[in-house]
C-alpha cells in the first residue's frame, strides 16, 4: 500500500514538463502513421515531429490531413478540430461525414490514438471520459480506444494531490477495457505487454525507484542497458 | 417536374407534431441548422426528442430549444452546455449519451434499413451496463437506459445499437438544386449527411441554391432521394463559430482533473 | 381446382401486349416518384411516361437520375445502368456507391419498384430470382423488395404454357414474402390490401370471367362502376 | 514522406498467400481492377475467396482467375458468366450466393468496424434458411451455407449478417494522389470503395496520377487512410464493357422464363 494516497504521499516529483512529454512521444511517430489526437497534452505532440516524417492527422468530425491555425482573420468557420478550434488543411487533405470518420476509426485503420487519461490500470484499462458527479461527456473516446490499434496514454504521472493514475484497478468508470497499449508521464514510459504494464524508460534524472514509489499499479522492468 | 425549393418554411415545417423525433445535423455551431431549429422553436413544437451529437455552446440553435424548454430528451455524445446538465440534474430532460461514432452510425443504419448493429464502442462501460442515468429525480437518479445486449464476436465484446429512425431531420447544406441533390462544406458536413438519411421528412437549409446542371453527380454528398425540403437561408454563418467556451472546473476540489485531461 | 394447369387448359388470351402493359404501369407513376426498375417489361415503362411527370430512375450500381440510351457512338463505359447498358444521365442526377445504393433501396427511399416475376401468391408473395436447376443469381431482386414501400410486378398472367403466374402459393424459391403491393398482367390489375389480392381492373375486352380463369389464386374483385 | 505510387506492383502484391480473401470492386467490367486481377493471376495466386458482385461475361478479370482454376471460393450476388457455374456444379468452386445490397453493407460494415448487422434482404429464403447449396460434389448439393440468424425487429423479420475484412481488396479507380486519396468516375465508383474499406492490404489501380493539392478534399471518394499501394494503369477501359452477354435460356423446357423475367 505504499503508493496509496496517505497523508505522506510524497511530494510529486519533478520530471518531463508537459512540452518534454509530447515531445518524447512524438519521436515514436513513424512516418506515414494517421495519428490522431486528443486534447490536453496530445494536441502538442505535433509541434515536435521532426520535418521529415510526415503525419496525418485525423479529427473525429471527419478530417484526415489536420494542419495547424490558420492565423489570425484566416479562420473559415466551415473547417474546425473535434476541439471546435479553427485548422488548416495540409495537401492531400480529405473530408468526411461522421459516420466515414468513425468507420475509418473503428474499423482500426488510424494508426495511433494519443489521448489523456484518469487512470490507466496494470491490464491496461483505461478511464478518461468521466468523474462521477461532473457532467458526463464522452465524444469519440470510446470509439477510439475500441478501433484503434495502438492507444497511447499521455498523462502525468500523479494527478494534483500526488495520487497515482497508475492503479491497480481504474475507480472511474471505464472508456475502455484492456485497450492502453503505451503510457507516457513525466516521469518515464510503460508499455503494456501480454496484458501487464512494463517500464520501458525512466525520464532523464528520475530514478526506478521515483518511478515505483508514484505507481501503485504492479509493472515488470525491461529498462534499456 | 421536381421542385424542392420551398418558401413556406413554417407551412411545411409545422407538419412536425410535438412529441416528435428529429435529427439535428451540425458539430457545435459548424453545420448547425440554426434556421430550421429557429423555426421549430417559433413554432412552438415542444417534447421533442433529439437526436445530436452538442447542444452547442450558446443558446442558438439546440440551446434555444433547451432554454425554451422544448425538450424531452436528448441522444448526444458531448452536449457542452452547461445549462444542459443543470435541466438535466433537475429531471427536466431525459438524457441519453452515447459514443459519437456509435450515434453517426445509428443514424445512418436507419437511413439504410439496417434495424441493429454491433459495435465494440462501449462495450465493458456503464453506456452499456444499464448504470447510465437516462433521467433524474430530487436530484437523484430516477430511470436508467436499458443494458444493451453484448455478445462476442472474434474473441471481443460487441454492444447492439439501434439504427435511427427519425420523425423529421433538419440539415444544414451549403449548396443545393430543385431534386434535392446537396454539398457540405469542409468540416461542416460531419452528422448533416447522416441525420438527413435517417429522417422520414428530411428538411435542408443551404447557403447557396444552384441550378440542377451545376452541381458534378459525381460530388453529390447528400443525394435528392432523401431529401423532402429545401430553403434558403441568408443567415450568415455564426460569429462564435470558433469559440470554445469549456466546462469550468469545480474550484472546490482540486482532484478533479481538467477538462483537458478528460474526453 | 379449374386453374391448375391440366391437358385442357386454355389457350392463352390475348390482351395488352408488352408496351400496353408498360404503359399501363406508367400512367400509376406520379410526379417526383424515385423508381427502380427490373429488366424485361419494366424497362420499358420510361418510354410511356407523359411529360409532366418527372420520375428519377435509379439502378442498383448507383446511379439516381438514368437518362436513355446517349446514341451510337456516346456511349461512356464508365456509365452504366444495373443491367450494365450504357445510359445518360439527367440533370440533378446524383452517382453513389453500391452501400449508399442499397441504403437508398433498403432504407426505403424508393418510392416504387417495377419488376418481373415469375409467381406470386395470393398473399403478395414473390419469386423471381431462381428456378430450381438454372444458375442462381440474385442481384438486388431481394433487397428491392425487402426495403421498397411500393412493388409493382409487371408480368405475362401466365406462361408459356397457359399456367397461371399467380398462384396459392409460390412453388419457385421466394424473394421476399408478403412484399408485392400491385400486380399489372397483360389481362388485369390487382393491389394487395390487407395481405390479400384484389382485382381492381380487366384489361380492354378482358373479362372478368377471362381474368378468373387463368388466375390460381383467390382474389376478390373490387372493379370501377 | 508518405508515398504510396508503386513501380513494382508484382513485388508488392505477392505479400498476398495462397488461400487469400480478396475484396475485389467493379460491376461487371464497370470498374473492374483488371490490371490488380491480372497481376494476381501472373503471379500464381491461387486457392482464393473472392468477395465480387460478379464474375462478369468474359474472361478479362475475375473471369481469368476462374478460367485459371484460382478461385477456392466465391461470394457474389449475380455471377453471371456460364462457366463459373461450370465449376460450381461441377464440384470445383464453392458459391456463397448474397443480396447485392448485403454484399455491399458487409464489405463497408467489415471496413467500419461493424462486426455485424441485422438487414431484412433475404429473410425467409433459402439464400438465409440454410438451403442454399455452397458446393457441389457428384452433381448433388454437398455442402450448405450455414444458415442465418433471424430475428423480428419493428415486426419484421431480419438476419444477421457478418461484415467481410478481407486479406487484400483490388481497387480500381480514376485518379490518385500520393497519399492515397481516390476518385472514381461514374457507375465505376459501385463497389470500389467498399472493397477498398475492408482490405487489410488495399491495392488500387488508376487511370491517372494526380499531384496532392489537385483533388479537392471535399470530392475524395476513397481517403487514403484506406489505401496502402497505388498504381498506374495505363489499360484503357475495356471495349466490352457495354456489351451484355445474357444466361441463354435453355431451349428444351418452354415453361422455363427468360431471363428477362428473372432478377
Amino acid at each position: 500500500m505504499s503508493s496509496t494516497p496517505t497523508e505522506t504521499t510524497p511530494a510529486p516529483p519533478r520530471g518531463l514538463d508537459r512540452d518534454q512529454v509530447a515531445a518524447r512521444v512524438a519521436r515514436d511517430l513513424l512516418d506515414g502513421y494517421t495519428v490522431n489526437l486528443g486534447v490536453g497534452i496530445p494536441l502538442a505532440v505535433p509541434r515536435f515531429i521532426p520535418e521529415d516524417v510526415e503525419v496525418v492527422l485525423h479529427a473525429e468530425n471527419g478530417v484526415l490531413g489536420l494542419g495547424p491555425h490558420p492565423g489570425e482573420g484566416h479562420e473559415d468557420p466551415d473547417l474546425t478540430d473535434a476541439g471546435k478550434k479553427p485548422v488548416s488543411l495540409r495537401p492531400g487533405a480529405a473530408i468526411v461525414d461522421s459516420a466515414m470518420s468513425f468507420a475509418v476509426i473503428r474499423g482500426g485503420h488510424l494508426d495511433v490514438t494519443i489521448l489523456g487519461a484518469l487512470q490507466v490500470s496494470a491490464a491496461g484499462d483505461l478511464a478518461n471520459w468521466y468523474v462521477p458527479g461532473r457532467n458526463p461527456a464522452v465524444g469519440g473516446a470510446m470509439d477510439l480506444v475500441a478501433g484503434t490499434p495502438q492507444v497511447w496514454i499521455c498523462m502525468e504521472h500523479v494527478d494534483r494531490k500526488g495520487v497515482p493514475k497508475l492503479v491497480r484497478e481504474c475507480t472511474f468508470p471505464l472508456t475502455g477495457a484492456r485497450v492502453v497499449t503505451r503510457v507516457y508521464t513525466d516521469l518515464a514510459v510503460f508499455h503494456v505487454e501480454d496484458g501487464g504494464l512494463v517500464l520501458v524508460e525512466c525520464a532523464p534524472g528520475v530514478s526506478p525507484e521515483t518511478v515505483r514509489r508514484h505507481t501503485e499499479a504492479e509493472y515488470t522492468e525491461r529498462l534499456a542497458g | 417536374m421536381i421542385d424542392k425549393f420551398r418558401q413556406d418554411l413554417h407551412g411545411h415545417l409545422d407538419a412536425v407534431p410535438d412529441g416528435a423525433t428529429v435529427a439535428v445535423g451540425g458539430f457545435g455551431a459548424s453545420g448547425r441548422p440554426d434556421a430550421l431549429l429557429n423555426a421549430l422553436c417559433d413554432l412552438g413544437k415542444t417534447e421533442l426528442h433529439l437526436y445530436v451529437n452538442n447542444v452547442g455552446e450558446d443558446f442558438k440553435g439546440v440551446g434555444r430549444l433547451l432554454r425554451e424548454g422544448r425538450l424531452r430528451r436528448l441522444t448526444a455524445s458531448f452536449p457542452i452546455l452547461p445549462e444542459f446538465y443543470e435541466e438535466y440534474f433537475a429531471g427536466r430532460v431525459e438524457f441519453e449519451l452515447v459514443p459519437q461514432g456509435t450515434l453517426a452510425e445509428r443514424m445512418r443504419a436507419g437511413g439504410a434499413g439496417i434495424a441493429a448493429f454491433y459495435t465494440p464502442s462501449g462495450a465493458g462501460t456503464m453506456l452499456s451496463d444499464g448504470e447510465f442515468a437516462l433521467s433524474y429525480r430530487d436530484g437523484h437518479p430516477h430511470t436508467r437506459v436499458e443494458p444493451k445486449e453484448t455478445r462476442d464476436f472474434d474473441g471481443r465484446p460487441h454492444v447492439l445499437e439501434r439504427g435511427i429512425r427519425a420523425d423529421v431531420a433538419l440539415v444544414k447544406g451549403h449548396r443545393g438544386d430543385r431534386k434535392g441533390n446537396i454539398r457540405f462544406r469542409r468540416s461542416a458536413r460531419n452528422f448533416n449527411p447522416l441525420a438527413g438519411m435517417c429522417g422520414r421528412l428530411t428538411f435542408v437549409e443551404v447557403e447557396e441554391i444552384v441550378d440542377v446542371d451545376v452541381l458534378d453527380p459525381d460530388d453529390i454528398h447528400l443525394p435528392g432521394v432523401f431529401v423532402d425540403h429545401v430553403v434558403m437561408t441568408a443567415e450568415a454563418v455564426p460569429a462564435t463559430a470558433h469559440i470554445v467556451r469549456t466546462v469550468p472546473a469545480d474550484p472546490r476540489d482540486t482532484t478533479i482533473p481538467t477538462a483537458e485531461e478528460m474526453r
